[in-house]
Order: structure tokens, then C-alpha cells, then sequence
């Protein structure tokens, strides 16, 4: 049976639709929160033999549930790990191509598909400096990516203020042509619904989350956002996800 | 800036690379240390943070540091707040994500008091690199067209001569010194480490000056029986002190994991008023102790066995 | 000649990268080898050579094989002799120098039967390294001014963006197949090296394709327990075979030394009619037995266990 | 008391009077054979703090009496080795300037010091195809060099046949001009004489060996060699040197 939509909580619908967009088999670069937590959910379901990668290090875990690691450097992160290997290794990974999915959270996001993590206002004199890209530049660079974040009027605007990992910069060839001619964005998921891009790399809806109007969606969106009229629907949590991704993290470290 | 071959050979030649006893407390350590140098620093975001180093750095009052390392936490907070250094060089600046954003970065920052230099993380450990191989830059195929790198003024540009790709060239980073806390070396400097090794090897490499903090020192035979367990070789170390908890409060991979409640609480001193609470932090756990001991004593007894049963229990599986 | 970026993305994509069985047998292993394979062989000149599988690629006849190692040996001589390959790329090539200049390496090499492309060492290992990073060359700084380099053809000089001085470009090699004999491997392939890695670790990474061989299949529980040991991860082989003794006559770190006496007896059998002396080790050795335990028992019990004896005292330090 | 001039081989010689060359503290990579052996006895006499590197990616070892390595590579190359890295990591430590000398053999070298392990005869069609350059290149482009050669006429010629190994190349600027701007030739021990090099990469005589004349040097040299009227002589070599070499190789591997 499935749940009503009021009985989780949107960090558990981002960590559930993201770890559907996962497949068996593959190899993921997942960054810290819920594309770590949403991974390890993925592996606990669908995807048994998928591999996680974590930025400092760690190729191939399984995180024990309720040990989640607060960011990606810590020992929890090596748990029954394949490998341990430096953080420019795995880093490089993305680089040669053994990653099929990069996976990460954002703060703002623009409608080619920018993400930005490093300032919100102006450069010089920001309003909020913010921590800044991490492996986000390099992960964006360079893979295929799948970017989990709540949906907001504030975090999806027009343009970013700053770009700090690169989604299709422009639009049309100004990813390619800039030097990045691999990866690029794939999916968007949010607490509203699941986002993708058009081959100009403009965003757009692919599905809606159960219970979400495209008036929702449009209000909660800072640019104009293409909706088709029979837009699908993606399935509600089950309480098999539900329950196994509280039991990976009992604390609502990141589900909170 | 890239230090020309020349030079970084001189520097390297001047070193005295032989094999011999370099153990030194952490203020004789401190002294290898001088104004305006830049320091890198091992680990990554709260871990193998050589904390008790760069706590002796601070009541040493250093003056002019620049700073680079892979991920930075609370280590920057404190290298701002105590003035120290005025430049960080890193990929990401923050306790941690499940802590919010660093009041105290954010402090210093957004008021143009210090430079936080952001850099991709990939891009720091090429540099990295790139120093270590005796090199002047690294190729790389990330970064293009971010503002992070339009915000550098240190990159090249290249159109590959083999492939006709469009390639990006990182410069060398040799830094003045690394310093870097392992879980094992003897008193020559030939460290073992186990674990998650971040950027510390190629860092060590790239150093023209190294001091170790070790858990333990253990002998020279030791390393001789298992050579392919050294990770950092004796002749790029300059000091080596032994000091156990070294990394508190962060973790020292087996040993013993971060120190979550004092991490909670330092967050929470500095989250209304980021000065003044840094300034709190700093006059009680960084001037007021006697020595390292007595630090780790006012962290208490109850955190650090804690710490430590959590560390341990990664050899339990 | 270097891959163009979206080839070798394309070709890794490909792969199939999940956590699988790989376990098979020599024959099936040398199915994975094409015609026309540039092949990557691990170890250097006289240890961990992977010739079991080398073995079963000259039983199977395979044909225009390209070959590349750090250092190559009697195997390079074989190589050319079946006819299973007609280029070898390395830095240096004969059995080792206590016997002297390979009299059949000559035979091929003067008479322009076969080619023999040499590199710096050096600049073997950065091609390596330039396949494992996915990027196109690697800067370096030697092999600049002599005729080594001047007769290479995929060289590129270049000036320095940032210092101004001159630097070599070496292209990066990915190789179709990695041949790599490990001490322990799991039926994954995570596998563990003890002792010298070579340039095996680079080699793996480069790879579109990797093979391993080893003296031991440990189960992947061991490998998770220590994944700070793992050199190799499995995501990079295609194929897993246990084979006790896979290197002989040359060295495996820590189980066997080389089998000097058969080497004496290979250099002496080649020295005065080089062609028909290999002719005979070709028959005798690689032709006639019906497997590898028959090569091993023609080798004969009594260097199998000097060599053994050998081997394991590197631990006895 | 020394001994006398007959009673050891030429590689003994060899062995010795480069041996004498290192310095305690110094850092030397050593190629395999007579360095191997001279680095060896040299850390045994007067330079018990001498690093050793070999080109298999072995720092700092005790090579065993009695079990000499046939080449760079194997594991009795690691005895008691304070670490082992692999093969592009030890070369890379002549490039990033840890090695203060780079010690091999040679098979002909000229008079500017350039080495060739390569070709006798004509390159694209040779009387014969030596084995090669190994590390050697790498070595003599990037340190400080000891070569360690019997001294004959056709192994010191005018011109090398093939530039394997760059001493100074053609003289004077030629090798900074060619982009090696560090290292170079230092010493070239013969079983004759010490050699060394003038301001413009020239070869000249800087010491003979005991009982050894300046016709003798000039005899078994293919081309012109500086050698001052009152040119310094060796020390014989010592019978606590010999018995300690003959200790390190019994079986006579390289001492023969």
C-alpha cells in the first residue's frame, strides 16, 4: 500500500525520488547528506550492487545505518569499503570516465542547470558568503549529474550569482565550447517534482511528486518552467523506502 | 605563483636529507615555522587535522601565514580569528554541512578582513601534485567555464597539442611547509598511515619542509620489516613530535572519531556572535592551557573515551 | 597516438563496471585479448611478470600484437619469436644484465623483423599516469636534447605558461588490455600487491581492459576488512585467474624468487644460434605441455621450491 | 698498509674509487651492477647514513652480502628498505631534486659526457642493438652524475653514436639550451683515472690511479683529454675496502 503524502517529510521524498533515479550497477560519486543517504538507500533497495564513491576516498561502502557520516572525509564513510584511495584519486575517477552518475545537493540553481555554493549577492561584497564547491566543480564538470534539492523561489532563479559548478552554463554549445565535453546535468529531483533538461539545456518538468499541482511548481520557481500539459506523475513513497531509509538514519540527521 | 626549477631545486638541495633523530616538542616545532610562510595542511575538513601544531602556531602568535588544504573546518575559523594568517587557499570553508555555514568565515569574509581563495578540489590536489613531481602545473579538464575559475588569476588555458582539446593548466603549489598527523612514524620521519590519506602524500612531497605529529613513534626496524606501509618518506620530514590526540577535536582515522559534542558546542558559541564567541574559544582551550594535556583535559575525560571507543570500532567489522 | 577524450569516455562507459564474479581460466582470459590489442604488461624485467597468461596467448596464436612495459625480458623475446607481437614499447630490453644483451631481442631488432620503440623510463611510467588521469600528456622534464627523444615521433616541447622554461610532453597511453599478476585478488577483482608495485597501479587505471592473475583468490569480506590495502580496484578488471606460480621463472614479492638456474638455461640455450634456441624453449615449454601445472613440473620440483625458499625469507628480516 | 696494484680486478678498482665518491648523508640513486655494489660498500666503509634509491622504487635498503639483485627490480633489492614506491615514483624524485647523485655504468660515452646504451654503429641499421636507456636518460638529465666505466678506446670515443644518457650534449650551453637547465656529469670513474669536466662540459683528467701514466689514460681514450703536467693521483685502494667489497660479493657477480 502506499502512504499519504503528509506522512513524510520532504527531505524523505528528495532522499527516496533521488534514489529511484539510481540503477544497479552503477558507480555513483555521491556528495555528503541526502545524495550520501539517498545512495546508501538505493543500495539497501533496488540497487545492491551499486557502487558508492565518497570525495575522500572511499570507493565502494556500505554506511552503517544510524553512523551517518557528517561530511564525506570520516572514517564512517570507509565502512566494509572495496578501497581506500586519496582524495585526488578519487577524484580523478570522474576524470577518466569510471563514473556513470555524480551525484550532489545544492543551494541555488539556475535554469541551464548552474548550481551555486559559494556566494549569494554580489561577488565583491556578498550578502552571504557561503562554503563554496568542494569536489561540486569537479563532480560537474565531469559526470552525468543528478542534483537533489528542495524547491524554492530563492534556490531556483533566473541566473546564479555565481556559478560554482557548472551545469550548462549558457545554454545551447557554451558547456561544450567552454572545455566541458563530457557530463552535464541530468536530473533535478525536488520535493516537487522531478526536473530535466531540453537539448538547448534549459530545465524542464519531467514529472510531478503525488499531490503537487504545475502551479505549485510554477510559484516555487523563479524563472519560466516548460510543463507539459499530460505531465506523468512519479509513485509515492512506499513504506518499504520510508521505513528503510528511517532506519539509516534513526537520528534524522538529514531527514529531519 | 609557480617557484621557478632552479630555485625549487636549491631549496631542496640545501635540505639536510640524511637519515637522523628529528623528535621535538611542539614548540621547538613551532620555531621551523616563520612569518609569511604558506602552510599546508594534511587531512581534510575534521580529519587528521593536525590541530595541536597549529594550536602551539597560534600561541606562538605567528604573523602573515597563507594556509591551503584540501577541505577547511574549524582550523580556519581559528586562523582568521587568531590572526595568524589572513589567506586560506581550499576547496570548501565550514565546520561542517550538518553545522550550518561558519559564522566566523562568514565574519571575516564577507567584510574583507581575510581571503578564503576558492579553488575546485580536484584543482587543489593537482597542485599539489604537480609540486610533488617537480612539475610546474597540471592538466586538467574541470573548472572551465565556472566562475570559480574566472575568480583565479593563476590558470592557463591550453589547446592540447596531441588531441586539439581545450585543457586547463594548474600551477604548482610548493608550499613552505606541510604539516600532517599520522597514526605512525619513527623518529626519522618515515610515516605510516592508515586510513583515508587525503592529499597528505603528494603534500609531503610538494613541502619544501615537513613536521609530523604522530599518535605514536615507533622504531626504525619496525618500518624496515613492512617498507611498502611507509607512505612518507624520512627525507622530506624536518620535525617529528609525539602527540597522542593530536587531532582534537577532529579524528584521527582507528584512533578515535571527531568530538561531536565539543564540536556542537564550539558551534553554538559562535553562532550568535561570532567574535565574541571565537574570542571565548580561543582564550579558554588555546591560551589559557599550560600544555597540550591540559587542553585535552578541558575537553574532558568523558568525550575523549568516547571519541576513542567510536575510533576504534572501525577494526571491529 | 593518443585516444581523443570522448573515445576513451565512450569506451569506459561501455564497461561493465559492477560488483561481479570475474573468476576463469587461462584460456577463457586470453579470449579477452583481440588481434591488434595494445597490451600493457605489469611488473618489471624479471618480477611478476604475468607469464601464464602470456602463456596461453602464445598457445593460442593470437596475432599483431602491440606490447608495452616498464622493463622487458626474456618475455620480449618470446613475444617476438612466436610472432604473437612485432612491437614492444619500453625503456630497456634483454634478460637482465648478468646475462647480457638478449641475442634474440638482436636477431629481430637488427634485421628489422620486429620494432623495438624506446622511452625514457621515466616517460613510460608518465604515459601511464597520463591514461590513468584521463588526461592527454604529462609534462616532464628529462629525456629533452638526446637522441632517445629525438626518435620518438609523438613528442611535443612546449614553453611553460608560467615559468617560461622549456618542458616535454609525453603522450598518455591507455592500453587495450592490462596484464597484471597480483599476490591476492578477491573474485571481484579488488586485488592487494605486496612489495614493488612497478607501474602496475597506473597501468590498471589506464586500461580499457584489465586481466589479472594471482597466486590467491581471497573472499571480498578480507578485502573490506583492510580496503586501505586494495591497489586495484575491481571496477577496472574484467577478468580474475587463480594461478600458484603464474610468474615463473620469474619473481613473485615474497613468494618466489626468480629461477635463476632456468634463466641460465634460457640464455645459454639462445647464446650461440639464438632463433633455434628459442625455437626449442618455445616447443619444449609453451607448445608441448598440456597445461601450466606440466610447464611448472618441466621447470622441475627442486627450483620450484629453491625459488620458494627464497621468495618467502624476504620476511624473515 | 695498502696493497698492491695487482692484486684486485679492474671492477674492483671501479668498485672502490667510486664508492669513495658518495658522502654520508648524500641521497644517490644507484642503477644496477657496479653502483649498486660501489653504493652498497660505500654505506658499509665511510657512509653508513647513505640513501640509497634503485629504480625499482626501493628507498633506503641493506642489500644482504652474498644476495646481490641481477637487476633494480626484485625483491633483494628491498632488503630492509625504509620504503618501496613504484617505478614513476622513485624516477620522480630526480625531477622534484631529493636525489643529490644519480650513479650508473656505461657501455661508451664521449667527450662531452654523453652516454649510449642504444645502438652500435648506424641507428637505423646497427651492428648492434644494446639493451637501452632503462632510468638512464632520466638520471642524466636530472642529477648531479657519477659514471662508473672501464676506460677503453672504443668505449670513450669523440662522438657518441647515439645520445642515450645527455651528458652536456655538444658543449657549452647546448644542454641548458635543450631544456635540461639542472644536473649534469660530475665524475666519470675509470679503472685508469677520475675524470671530470671543464667550464664547457669537457672532459679532462682530474686524478690517475695508483701506477697508472698519463700514455696509458691517453692510449685507451678516443679523443684528446686534458691531463695537467702535475696531475693528482689516487690513494690505492685499502685492504679493509677490498675484504669488505669481497664480503658484499662473494660469488663474484660484479666484481669478476
Amino acid at each position: 500500500m502506499t502512504i499519504k503524502a503528509d506522512s513524510f517529510t520532504s527531505s524523505e521524498l528528495l532522499c527516496i525520488m533521488s534514489a529511484r533515479a539510481l540503477k544497479d550497477g552503477q558507480v555513483v560519486f555521491a556528495g555528503v547528506g541526502i545524495p550520501l543517504l539517498a545512495a546508501t538507500l538505493a543500495q539497501r533497495l533496488h540497487a545492491p550492487g551499486l557502487t558508492i564513491l565518497f570525495e575522500g576516498g572511499t570507493i565502494g561502502p556500505h554506511i552503517v545505518p544510524g553512523e551517518l557520516p557528517p561530511t564525506t572525509n570520516e572514517q564512517r564513510c570507509t565502512r566494509k569499503a572495496n578501497m581506500l584511495v586519496s582524495i585526488t584519486e578519487v577524484l580523478l575517477l570522474l576524470q577518466r570516465g569510471y563514473v556513470d552518475i555524480g551525484f550532489m545537493g545544492g543551494a541555488q540553481i539556475d535554469k541551464f542547470g548552474n548550481l551555486n555554493s559559494s556566494f549569494i549577492g554580489n561577488v565583491e561584497n556578498p550578502s552571504v558568503r557561503l562554503p563554496g564547491t568542494g569536489g561540486g566543480n569537479d563532480i560537474a564538470s565531469l559526470s552525468k549529474m543528478i542534483v537533489a534539492m528542495p524547491q524554492e523561489k530563492r534556490r531556483f532563479v533566473d541566473k546564479v550569482d555565481f556559478i560554482t559548478s557548472p551545469g550548462y552554463l549558457n545554454g545551447g554549445s557554451t558547456r561544450k565550447d567552454s572545455g566541458l565535453i563530457s557530463g552535464g546535468m541530468y536530473r533535478i529531483v525536488t520535493d516537487l517534482a522531478i526536473l530535466g533538461f531540453d537539448e538547448n539545456g534549459r530545465m524542464q518538468v519531467e514529472a510531478l511528486h503525488p499531490g503537487i499541482t504545475t502551479d505549485q511548481v510554477k510559484e516555487n520557481t523563479g524563472f519560466e518552467l516548460k510543463i507539459d500539459e499530460n505531465i506523468s506523475r512519479t509513485d509515492p513513497p512506499t513504506e518499504g523506502e520510508l521505513s528503510a531509509l528511517r532506519i539509516l538514519d534513526p537520528d534524522k540527521v538529514y531527514i529531519a | 605563483m609557480v617557484l621557478d626549477y632552479l630555485e625549487l631545486r636549491r631549496r631542496t638541495q640545501d635540505r639536510d636529507k640524511s637519515l637522523r633523530e628529528k623528535v621535538m616538542n611542539l614548540e621547538e616545532a613551532a620555531n621551523l615555522v616563520s612569518d609569511g610562510d604558506h602552510i599546508a595542511l594534511g587531512g581534510s575538513t575534521a580529519s587528521r587535522t593536525s590541530f595541536a601544531l597549529l594550536w602551539s602556531l597560534i600561541r606562538a602568535k605567528k604573523k602573515f601565514l597563507t594556509f591551503s588544504r584540501s577541505i577547511v573546518s574549524t582550523e580556519g575559523d581559528l586562523i582568521f580569528a587568531s590572526g595568524i594568517g589572513k589567506e586560506i587557499q581550499t576547496s570548501w570553508f565550514s565546520q561542517g554541512i550538518v553545522w550550518g555555514v561558519s559564522r566566523v568565515m562568514r565574519h571575516f569574509t564577507e567584510n574583507n578582513l581575510a581571503t578564503y581563495k576558492e579553488w575546485s578540489h580536484m584543482s587543489m590536489g593537482l597542485r599539489y601534485r604537480a609540486g610533488a613531481m617537480g612539475v610546474p602545473f597540471m592538466p586538467m579538464r574541470s573548472m572551465m567555464g565556472s566562475d570559480v575559475a574566472g575568480r583565479l588569476e593563476n590558470l592557463k588555458e591550453m589547446i592540447c597539442p596531441f588531441t586539439g582539446e581545450k585543457i586547463l593548466l594548474v600551477p604548482a603549489l610548493n608550499p613552505d611547509v606541510a604539516l600532517i598527523h599520522v597514526q605512525r612514524c619513527d623518529s626519522f620521519g618515515n610515516a605510516q598511515l592508515d586510513g583515508l590519506t587525503f592529499m597528505d602524500i603528494d603534500m609531503a612531497m610538494a613541502a619544501n619542509r615537513v613536521i609530523l605529529t604522530t599518535e605514536r613513534i615507533i622504531s626504525n626496524d619496525q618500518i624496515r620489516r613492512s617498507p611498502d606501509l611507509t607512505k612518507i618518506p624520512f627525507f622530506t620530514v624536518d620535525g617529528v613530535v609525539e602527540v597522542p590526540y593530536g587531532c582534537v577535536p577532529h579524528e584521527c582515522y582507528g584512533v578515535y572519531e571527531p568530538f561531536f559534542p565539543h564540536m556542537d558546542y564550539y558551534a553554538e558559541l559562535t553562532r550568535k556572535d561570532p567574535m565574541k564567541g571565537v574570542k571565548e574559544y580561543l582564550d579558554r582551550f588555546y591560551y589559557s592551557p599550560k600544555n597540550w594535556n591540559e587542553y585535552l583535559a578541558l575537553i574532558g575525560i568523558d568525550e575523549i573515551f568516547g571519541a576513542t571507543q567510536r575510533g576504534r570500532s572501525i577494526y571491529d567489522d
